[in-house]
C-alpha cells in the first residue's frame, strides 16, 4: 500500500451523456474529490446516451493506462465488457446507473424506493389513501432501467389509494419542446387530473409551465432532479415536489472509493451498494439525507451555482459517510429493495 | 385494309397513345418490311419517338395492336422486346453516367463466369464493335466524363452488340460530325444483308435518302405516307413533313448577308488555350456576321464555344467582347455582358428536365440575369413562356408541363428560346439544330440571320457541314486545337476536305 | 408556325394545390384523435399543440430551401442551441434583451454562412461538412457554459416583454409564437416561389450545371441559403429561449429527424428542384399531432413507439393515396 | 496536346484506387494520436479498437448498397436491435443457440424485406418509409421485452462457443469478430462490384429509368437490397448479442449517424450510382479513431465534442485535398 501512494494515480470517469446539467454536477463533484485526494481524473462520455459508445470509452481509458474507472452503467450490454476490465486488474465503481452483474460497488439512489417516496408524497398531497381521481404518469424514455424502477415505485405507492386511477404511463419524450407538448396534451386530455408525475429531468419544468398556462387547475406537479428550471417551477408554485439524486455524493464517492481502495490495497471486485440518498424538495422544505442540516430553497439555488459552497456544505458527509464507505457498503439487493 | 401483309415483319394497327391533352400517336397504321432500312421522318412532336418507345417496350400504348412475325400483341414489354430481338438506341440517351464505358455497353446483358462478371470477355466483344463505329475511348473511363458525341456512339455500340433482329435508331447522328455519321450510315447500310431490319428516325434528309429503302412520314401521330425511297423526291418528303403550303414558304431559303456590311468586332479571340483540346485559336466575329466553326470531334471545335462562354476553364489567350477585354471568363460574366451560349448537350447542361416549360424559359432571364425586379410571378413567367412558345413554335400542351415531357426537338427550341430572350449581343450556337425538324430549322436559320442583321455577332458550330456552308459568312477550320484557316464561300465537299486533310 | 396545337391557349383549369394531399392526411389524423377524445378538438388545445411545434415547423419551412437546392444541413439543431446560448449569456451578462436577441440571431447567421463557405470551398456536399460542424457548434456550446443550462433568472430579464409574450404570461387568443411563425411562413413561401432568389435556389437544385451555365451565381446562392438557414435556426433558438426561459446543453439535439421528417412528409423531395414551404408546415403539424395524439389517447408508454410508427406509415399512406388519385383524375 | 485518337487499344494506365485518399486521412489520424500517445499504436490496442467498431463497419459496408441505389434506410439500427432481441429471447426460451441466431437474422431479413415491399408498393423513397418503420421496429422491441434489457444468463447459453468466441473468452491473436467482418467485407465488395446483382444496383442508382428500359427488374432488386440490408443488420444484431452478451432497449438507436457518416466519409456519394465498400470500412475506422483518439489523448468531456468536430472537418479536408491533387495529376 505504501508504494502505491507514491505514484500519482489516474482515475477514469465515464458518464453516459455529456452536456447534461445534472451529470455535470456529478462531474464537478468527482473533480473536487480528485483534487482533495491529489489524483488525476480523466472525464469522458459519449455525446448521445448509448451503452456501446460508453463502454468503448471505458475500454480505451483502460488501454490508455488509468488505475481505476468510475462509470455509470445505463445498459446491460456494458456488463461483460466492464467485468473484463475488472478482470484485467483495473477496479470499477459504478454510479447513477446500475449494471446488474458488474463486479464492483454501486453508488446511487435506491431507485424503486425513491419512486415509492415520490408516490407517497404525491398521494399525501391529493388526499391520502382516500383520494379519488386521476394521476398522470409520464416516462420520458421507456426502457431505461432507472426510470422503470422509479415508475414501479411510484405506481406501488399510488396503488395504496384504490380511488386513484393512473393515466399512462405515457411516453413524454426527452426533448424539451416535445416533452412540454406531451404534458400539455396529457393535461388537456384529463383536465381534472389530481396530479402529474414525471420521472425525468425535463418533466417538472414542463409540468410547471403547463400548470401555469392552465391557470384554473390545482393539479399537483411532481418529478425528479433539481435543475435550475425545476427549482424555479417549485418556487413559483406551478409544480410541487422534486426529488434530488445527490449528485455530489454520486460524483465524489466513487472517486474516493477507487483511490482509497487502490491506496490501501482493498479488493472491491464484488457487487455492492452504497446509498447516495434522496433529496426531497418542495417549495417549503428541502430535506437532505445523512442528517445534513436542512436547507432553504434559496441556499439550494445558491449551491447549484457555487462549487465551493457545495463542497463546504457536504464536508460532514465527506468526513463521515464517505470516509466510512466500507462500513456503509451493503449487498446489492438493497438497491431495489 | 386487309389483314395479310406477307412481307411485313412488323405491322401496327390503330396504335394510339395519349399524354394528358396531347395525342402523341393517333391511330397509326404502318407495315415494316423485313431486312430493309426503313426511315421514319416527321416534324418535332409528330410521335416518332413515342412509336419507337412502344415498339421497344419503353411505353405502353393506349390502344391498337402490334403484330410481329404473325403474333399479335396489345403491348410490348421490355422483357418481350428483349426476347423478340428488338434493340433500340434512344433519342434521349439512356446511359449510366456514373458507370464506366464497358459497363454501359452491356446493360443487364453482362457476360458471366460463374457468379462473376467477366469483363475480359466483355472487352473482347466490345472492342471490334467500337472499332467498327470508329470510337476510340478507354473502356474504363467514366461515361459522364465523355463528350456527348462519344456518348451517342456508345449508345449505338451498345445496341449493335445485342445483334438485334429489329434495330431502332432514333436520331442516332444528331450529335455526330460528318465523318462519324458517314461511318454510321455505312454500317447501317450493311445491316439488312446480315438479317437485321432497321428503323431509322432522323431529321437529316440527306442521310435518310442515302440509307433508307423505304420512307414513312408521320404528322400529328398518324401516317402521312409510306413509300419506297426510289419513288420519292426530297420535295415530296419535305411537303409530307411540313405540309404543302409551308414547304412553299421554305423555298425562299435563307440567304447570306448582303455582302460586306459587317460592322465592328463583337468578339476578338487571340491565342486561346484551355486545359483540354484547344491549343491556339484566334478568330473574330463582327457585328452582323454569322461565323462558322468547323472541325472534327476532338479537334477542339466542340470545346471552343463553351470555353469562350466561360463554362470550361480557359488556360491562356485574350478574349475581347464588344471592345471589353474579358479577364475572367465565367457564365455569370458572360450573361452580364449579354453573351449567350446554346450548349450542345441540352439534357445535361441545358434544361431543368423536371421543371416546367415556363420555368425553363426564364432560366437566364430571371435566374442568370440581374436586370429587372427581383420579384417574380407565376403569371409573369407564363406570359413570357407563352410568347416564346409562339415565337419558336414549340409544340406543348401548355407551358406548365415538365420540359422533359416535350419531344426532343421541342426541348431544343426551349433552350434556344431561353437564351434569345435576354437579347444577347453575341450568340454562341453550339450545334443548335440538334434534333430540330426541317421546318423549324429553316425558321431558326432565318431567325439567326435576323439576329445577325440586327447588328449582333453569331458564332456557330454545327455537326452538319451543310448548315455551315449554307448560312455562314465566314468559317474557321479548327485542327488539333489550332485555328488553321479562315474560308468563305466554300461548298460542302471542299469544307469536308479542309477539315479532314 | 403551324405546329402550335389548337388548344395551346393556357387552359387554366382549376387545380388543387399540391399540398392538398398532406392536408387531408393531417385532417384525417386530427379527426381520428378527435373521434377518440373529443376534447382534443377544442381550439385552445389545437392552438397550444401548434404553438409547441411552432419552432420545429419554422425550421422545417427553411430546410425546404436547402432540400430544394439538393442539400441537407445536419447542424441546424446545434446552431439553434448555440444561438440561444449566445443570446442567453448576453442577457445574463447585462446586455439589453433586444440586443442580445439580435446577437443570438447574428451568431446563427454566422454559423450558417460558415457552413456555406465550407461547402463551397471544400466542394463537398453540405451533409458532409455539417457532419463536422454540428459537433463543432455543439462543442462550443458545451464549453461556453461548462455543460450547464443557461437560465436567465434576473427579474429584469424574465419580466421583459419578450419572455412574457413568448412564455405565455400575456394572454392572447392565439399564442404569439404562432402568429410570428405564420408570418415567417408567408415570407418564406414568397421568398422561395416569388423572388429571383427562390427561383435560383430551385434552379440549382434542379440541375446545378445548367444553373451555372445560365449565369446563376451558384456559389453565392449556396452560401446565402446556408446563412439563411443559420439565421432561421438562430431565430428558432431565441424563440426557444423566450418560450422555455432556459437553454439546456441538449436543446436542439433531437431536432434533426422531426424537422426533416416534417419537410419530406410535407412533400418536398430530397432530390432537389422542388419544394413546398406550406407543405412543411402541414408536415410539422402532422408530426406534432402524432406526438401529442399518442399520449392524448392514453396509449401506454411501452406501446407508444409502435403506435407512432404505424401512424406515420398511415399518414404517408393517405398522402400517397390522395396523390395517386389526383394523378388519375387528370 | 495531340489527343486525336490513333488506335483503339485499351489504354490501361495505372490508377490509384479511389480509396487512397480516405486511407491517407485514416493514416494521418492514427499517426497524430500515436504521436501524442505511443501506446495507442500497440497492435493489440488497434485490434481492439477495430473490433469495437466492427459491427458499425459491417453495416456501413451494406448501407453502401443502398446509397449506391440512391436510397437511405433510417431503420437499420432498430432492425439490429429487434433481431438481437429475437435471438436473445429465443435463447432464453430454450431454443438452441445456433437456431436462435438463425431466427434473429431471419427476423432482420423479414424487416428489411418489409421496408422494401413498402417502398416499392407505396412508391415512396425508402427514407420516408423507414421514418415510419424505424418506430415500428423499435416499438415492437420495447413491447417484446416490456422495455427491459435482454440478458441471457443461463450458463448453457453464456458458455456457448458463440458467446465465448465473440465475447473474447477464447484468446485469438486477432479478435474473431474482426475476422468475420473482414470476410463479410470481401463478400460485400465482390457482390457489389463483380456480380450482376451489384451491377444492377449501381445501374438503378445511376439512372432508374434507363435501368428499367434495360430490362432490370428494378422493384425486385430494390426489395432484395432492402432485405439484404435487413439481413446484415440482423447479423449485426446477433454479433452484438454475442460480443456484449446483452441487448438494451437503446441498442442501435444511435447508430444511424456514425454508420452513414462512415459510408460517406469513405467516399460513397448520396446521389446513387457509385459506391465503395472498402471505403466504408476505412470510413468506419476513421469514425472509430476519432471517437477513441479523443478519449485516448485524454481530452476533457466538455472539450471532446468540439475536438471531434474539428477532427472530422480535418479528415474530410485531407480526403478532399488528396482527391483534388489526384484529379490535377491526371
Ligand atoms: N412522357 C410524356 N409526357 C407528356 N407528353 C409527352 C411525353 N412524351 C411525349 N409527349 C408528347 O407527345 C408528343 C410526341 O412526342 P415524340 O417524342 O414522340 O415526338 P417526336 O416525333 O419524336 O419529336 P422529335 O422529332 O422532336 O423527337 C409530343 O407532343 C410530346 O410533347
Ligand atoms: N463586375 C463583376 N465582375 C464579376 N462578377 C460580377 C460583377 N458584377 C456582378 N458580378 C456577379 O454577378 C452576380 C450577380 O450580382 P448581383 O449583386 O446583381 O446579385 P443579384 O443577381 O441581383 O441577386 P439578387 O437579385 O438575388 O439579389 C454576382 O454573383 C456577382 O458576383
Ligand atoms: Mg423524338
Ligand atoms: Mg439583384
Amino acid at each position: 500500500p505504501a508504494q502505491a501512494k507514491e505514484k500519482k494515480l489516474t482515475i477514469g470517469f465515464v458518464v453516459h451523456v455529456v452536456g447534461n446539467p445534472f451529470i455535470q454536477q456529478i462531474i464537478d463533484a468527482a473533480k473536487m474529490a480528485a483534487k482533495d485526494l491529489g489524483v488525476t481524473i480523466k472525464v469522458t462520455g459519449p455525446a448521445g446516451a448509448e451503452g456501446d459508445a460508453q463502454l468503448t470509452a471505458a475500454q480505451n481509458l483502460a488501454a490508455a493506462g488509468v488505475d481505476g474507472i468510475a462509470t455509470s452503467v445505463p445498459s446491460a450490454s456494458m456488463v461483460n465488457g466492464l467485468n473484463a476490465i475488472i478482470k484485467s486488474g483495473i477496479p470499477v465503481v459504478q454510479f447513477n446507473g446500475l449494471g446488474e452483474g458488474v463486479n464492483g460497488p454501486y453508488v446511487g439512489e435506491k431507485s424503486t424506493q425513491s419512486g415509492r417516496i415520490l408516490g407517497k408524497m404525491v398521494l399525501d398531497k391529493i388526499g391520502g389513501t382516500s383520494a379519488k381521481g386521476s394521476v398522470i404518469v409520464g416516462n420520458c424514455y421507456p426502457g431505461f432501467p432507472v426510470l422503470e424502477n422509479r415508475q414501479k415505485g411510484v405506481l406501488e405507492s399510488l396503488a395504496k389509494a384504490s380511488g386513484v386511477k393512473i393515466v399512462g404511463p405515457s411516453d413524454v419524450k426527452v426533448d424539451a419542446a416535445a416533452n412540454f407538448a406531451a404534458w400539455q396534451g396529457l393535461l388537456a386530455a384529463t383536465p381534472d387530473a389530481l396530479a402529474m408525475v414525471g420521472l425525468c429531468a425535463p418533466d417538472v419544468e414542463s409540468i410547471g409551465k403547463v400548470n401555469k398556462a392552465a391557470s384554473n387547475t390545482t393539479t399537483i406537479g411532481a418529478g425528479y432532479d433539481l435543475t435550475t428550471g425545476n427549482l424555479e417551477a417549485l418556487a413559483n408554485g406551478s409544480a410541487h415536489i422534486s426529488l434530488g439524486q445527490t449528485p455530489f455524493i454520486q460524483g465524489y464517492l466513487p472517486v474516493y472509493i477507487l483511490v482509497d481502495s487502490i491506496r490501501k490495497g482493498i479488493k472491491i471486485n464484488k457487487p455492492g451498494f452504497i446509498d447516495a440518498g434522496t433529496e426531497v424538495v418542495t417549495a417549503t422544505s428541502v430535506t437532505e439525507p445523512f442528517k445534513l442540516p436542512a436547507l432553504t430553497f434559496a441556499k439550494l439555488q445558491a449551491m447549484a451555482k457555487s462549487q465551493a459552497k457545495t463542497r463546504a456544505y457536504y464536508e460532514p458527509v465527506v468526513k463521515g459517510y464517505i470516509k466510512d464507505w466500507k462500513k456503509n457498503l451493503k449487498p446489492i439487493a438493497d438497491e431495489s429493495a | 385494309m386487309g389483314n395479310s401483309y406477307p412481307h411485313g415483319v412488323i405491322s401496327v394497327r390503330s396504335l394510339s397513345k395519349r399524354y394528358g391533352g396531347v395525342q402523341a400517336l393517333n391511330s397509326l397504321d404502318l407495315d415494316l418490311e423485313r431486312n430493309i432500312v426503313h426511315a421514319i421522318v416527321g416534324e418535332n412532336g409528330a410521335g416518332k419517338s413515342t412509336f419507337m418507345k412502344i415498339l421497344s417496350g419503353g411505353v405502353t400504348p393506349d390502344s391498337g395492336t402490334i403484330t410481329i412475325d404473325e403474333v399479335s400483341y396489345p403491348e410490348i414489354t421490355v422483357a418481350l422486346a428483349k426476347k423478340l430481338g428488338i434493340g433500340i438506341m434512344y433519342q434521349e440517351l439512356r446511359l449510366f453516367q456514373h458507370r464506366d464505358v464497358l459497363t454501359n455497353l452491356f446493360p443487364d446483358r453482362e457476360i458471366l463466369r460463374g457468379p462473376f462478371i467477366n469483363r475480359k470477355k466483355m472487352e473482347e466483344i466490345a472492342r471490334p464493335v467500337l472499332q467498327s463505329i470508329g470510337l476510340d475511348v478507354d473502356l474504363y473511363s467514366t461515361l459522364g466524363d465523355l463528350a456527348i458525341s462519344d456518348q451517342q456512339l456508345i449508345e449505338l455500340a451498345r445496341v449493335i452488340i445485342e445483334k438485334p433482329k429489329l434495330l431502332i435508331l432514333d436520331e442516332p447522328t444528331s450529335a455526330l460530325n460528318a465523318r462519324e455519321s458517314d461511318r454510321l450510315l455505312e454500317l447501317v447500310r450493311q445491316l439488312p444483308s446480315q438479317g437485321t431490319t432497321v428503323l431509322y428516325v432522323s431529321h437529316r434528309l440527306d442521310e435518310v435518302f442515302s440509307v433508307a429503302n423505304q420512307i414513312s412520314v408521320m404528322r400529328n401521330g398518324s401516317l402521312v405516307f409510306s413509300r419506297p425511297t426510289t419513288e420519292l423526291s426530297r420535295a415530296d418528303v419535305i411537303a409530307g413533313i411540313v405540309g404543302e403550303e409551308k414547304s412553299e414558304r421554305m423555298n425562299r431559303a435563307t440567304k447570306k448577308s448582303v455582302g460586306g456590311s459587317a460592322g465592328a468586332n463583337v468578339l476578338e479571340v487571340t491565342n486561346l488555350r484551355n486545359f483540354g483540346q484547344i491549343n491556339d485559336v484566334s478568330l473574330t466575329v463582327r457585328a452582323g456576321e454569322i461565323v462558322g466553326v468547323a472541325g472534327l470531334i476532338g479537334s477542339g471545335a466542340d470545346e471552343l464555344l463553351e470555353t469562350l462562354f466561360g463554362a470550361k476553364e480557359k488556360a491562356g489567350g485574350n478574349v475581347i467582347v464588344e471592345g471589353k477585354s474579358q479577364r475572367t471568363l465565367s457564365p455569370q460574366n458572360s450573361v452580364r455582358d449579354r453573351v449567350a451560349l446554346v450548349p450542345a448537350d441540352r439534357k445535361r447542361v441545358g434544361l431543368m428536365m423536371e421543371r416546367s416549360v415556363s420555368d425553363n424559359f426564364s432560366h437566364v432571364a430571371v435566374g442568370g440575369h440581374t436586370h429587372g425586379t427581383t420579384l417574380i410571378s407565376r403569371s409573369g413567367l407564363a406570359e413570357r413562356a407563352q410568347r416564346l412558345v409562339e415565337r419558336f413554335g414549340v409544340k406543348t400542351e401548355n407551358v406548365n408541363i415538365s420540359v422533359g415531357n416535350l419531344s426532343g426537338g421541342n426541348q431544343q427550341k426551349v433552350v434556344i428560346g431561353k437564351w434569345l430572350e435576354i437579347n444577347p449581343g453575341l450568340v454562341l450556337l453550339d450545334d443548335p439544330t440538334r434534333g430540330v425538324d426541317i421546318g423549324a430549322k429553316s425558321e431558326l436559320f432565318s431567325l439567326i440571320r435576323e439576329i445577325a442583321d440586327s447588328g449582333k455577332g453569331v458564332l456557330f458550330r454545327s455537326t452538319e457541314i451543310a448548315e455551315l456552308t449554307s448560312i455562314c459568312d465566314r468559317i474557321y477550320v479548327i485542327k488539333n486545337g489550332i485555328s488553321t484557316q479562315e474560308v468563305s464561300d466554300v461548298d460542302e465537299a471542299e469544307l469536308i476536305k479542309l477539315i479532314n486533310e | 408556325m403551324s405546329t402550335t396545337p389548337s388548344g395551346a391557349k393556357s387552359r387554366k383549369r382549376f387545380k388543387l394545390p399540391e399540398e392538398t394531399s398532406v392536408l387531408i392526411a393531417l385532417i384525417v389524423l386530427i379527426g381520428i384523435v378527435g373521434a377518440l377524445r373529443p376534447t382534443f378538438l377544442k381550439p385552445v388545445n389545437l392552438l397550444n399543440l401548434a404553438a409547441s411545434y411552432a419552432i420545429a415547423a419554422l425550421i422545417a419551412g427553411c430546410i425546404v430551401f436547402l432540400l430544394s437546392m439538393g442539400e441537407i444541413d445536419l447542424s441546424f439543431g446545434w446552431i439553434l442551441n448555440l444561438s440561444a446560448v449566445v443570446a442567453g449569456l448576453s442577457m445574463i451578462a447585462g446586455i439589453p434583451v433586444w440586443i442580445a436577441i439580435v446577437l443570438g440571431i447574428a451568431a446563427g447567421t454566422v454559423m450558417g454562412a460558415l457552413n456555406g463557405l465550407l461547402t463551397v470551398f471544400m466542394r463537398l456536399p453540405l451533409i458532409i461538412v455539417t457532419l463536422g460542424t454540428a459537433s463543432v457548434f455543439q462543442g462550443i456550446s458545451l464549453i461556453s457554459n461548462n455543460s450547464g443550462s443557461v437560465v436567465p433568472t434576473d427579474k429584469k430579464i424574465t419580466e421583459h416583454i419578450f419572455f412574457r409574450a413568448l412564455g405565455g404570461s400575456i394572454d392572447t387568443p392565439v399564442p404569439i409564437i404562432l402568429i410570428f411563425v405564420l408570418l415567417a411562413f408567408v415570407v418564406l413561401h414568397l421568398t422561395l416561389h416569388k423572388t429571383r432568389f427562390g427561383y435560383r435556389i430551385l434552379a440549382i437544385g434542379s440541375n446545378p450545371e445548367a444553373a451555372r451555365l445560365a449565369g446563376i451565381p451558384t456559389k453565392k446562392i449556396k452560401i446565402q441559403v446556408c446563412a439563411l438557414m443559420g439565421a432561421v435556426s438562430g431565430v428558432g433558438g431565441v424563440l426557444f429561449l423566450g418560450f422555455r426561459g432556459a437553454v439546456d446543453p441538449s436543446t436542439g439535439g433531437q431536432m434533426l429527424l422531426p424537422v426533416v421528417a416534417a419537410a419530406i412528409i410535407g412533400g418536398t423531395p430530397l432530390s432537389g428542384g422542388a419544394g413546398t414551404v406550406w407543405g412543411s408546415l402541414i408536415g410539422a403539424m402532422i408530426v406534432g399531432v402524432i406526438g401529442v395524439g399518442v399520449v392524448f389517447i392514453g396509449i401506454d408508454a411501452v406501446w407508444g413507439t409502435l403506435v407512432t410508427g404505424l401512424v406515420i406509415l398511415f399518414a404517408i399512406g393517405v398522402d400517397q393515396i390522395v396523390r395517386v388519385r389526383k394523378k388519375r383524375a387528370i
